[in-house]
């Protein structure tokens, strides 16, 4: 099981802060593809993923037990 | 009753309680930022914010800066409260608190934290205005995914 | 009872105080500078200083780098206040609270603030260290007489 | 008469904050000199003057009723 955590805007559009990928191991893009499968309309374009609360990139692994979290997209500081 | 130095609260944020934090003996100079909830920005008037962080990651994140500051400043010490939920107007979002035993390096190391936390502290504001709402990073995401 | 923007002082400083002068629903920054005593400078260790100031003049001259700060950064509301008499180690001499809509102006104001009392504010202190004396200014002195 | 103060080491050495002189209009250097030969002993080499708290010149004029401070040397911030 990977736990896929959601924040700020993606947070409001997914309508859930959290979700479960039934997966011993997949890539971080496996990862984005599964939470796009599911919710298609969300645009998860601009997303950054942190694995275990480390930026990471697409093709990084992550395992069951880990936590993935999408951070969206934001528009200055 | 030693707080963490690089935290993030509900609650509202003593100012003094964080440069207390970076006290010293050796210190010669602190510097304090303070990042308050502006009313106007580009003229469009705010009615409140609300701060939303993925905590954990949050302070492992402040933490790091913490430790860079330390490694490219000898001496200093630094401290970082972000304040997370519903701010008004005027209310502080965040404080960080450099002490040095001169004033140069205090001045540098703060200012290089408030941009280190806009880069990769992952916490985002929700701009709530008259006619809308809008949800803004203090991240720069310079980091690319894919 | 609104506090001076520009003051000496003879008794502790509330660095909150001189915090509270700057606020505005304007500001979304607010850096302060706290000089603070430190034990060690060079390896000499000091016992406590003493703080005089020409207290008209150097009330007059902190007014002063307000306004310069106030036409070189529009915008920005500054306040300095700066303690006289003996001090401890850790007390606080002077501090400088500047805001500003955005940050940057309020790092440099606050910089330049200190450089300025520096150069031109007529403030003197002693040190007193276990083996002697020393009166050490503040200013630098680039005015040169004759 | 022109009123004219002394601080920090130089206040001191003096061990005295003011005197007094007794003229109606003087240059800044004159006041200098008339100091001097009242303290001999006292180095006012690196003293600023600044009249009504303004810093001046050597050439600046000083009238009855001014006031001119000795502003002494100093060793760095």
């Amino acid at each position: 099981m990977i736990k896929i955590l959601f924040f700020a805007g993606l947070q409001e559009e997914i309508d859930s802060d959290s979700l479960m990928m039934e997966s011993a191991e997949a890539t971080v893009q496996e990862v984005k593809r599964y939470v796009q499968s599911i919710y298609p309309n969300v645009d998860l374009q601009q997303v950054i993923a942190a694995v275990n609360e480390e930026f990471s990139n697409g093709d990084d692994i992550v395992k069951s037990g880990d936590i993935i979290a999408f951070l969206p997209p934001v528009s200055g500081g | 009753m030693k707080a963490e130095l690089f935290s993030i609260v509900d609650n509202p944020i003593i100012v003094d309680d964080v440069i207390q934090q970076v006290q010293s003996v050796n210190a010669g100079a602190i510097t304090v930022f303070i990042g308050t909830v502006r009313e106007l920005t580009n003229g469009k008037r705010t009615l409140y914010l609300e701060y939303q962080a993925y905590e954990s990651m949050a302070v492992k994140k402040l933490a790091e800066i913490g430790e860079e500051i330390k490694s490219k400043w000898p001496g200093t010490i630094a401290a970082i409260t972000h304040r997370v939920g519903r701010l008004e107007i005027s209310d502080v979002a965040v404080v960080i608190a450099v002490s040095s035993p001169h004033r140069k390096e205090a001045y540098e190391a703060n200012e290089y934290a408030i941009e280190r936390i806009k880069e990769m502290v992952p916490i985002w504001k929700k701009e709530y205005w008259e006619d809308g709402t809008k949800w803004i990073g203090d991240q720069l995401q310079k980091v690319s995914y894919e």
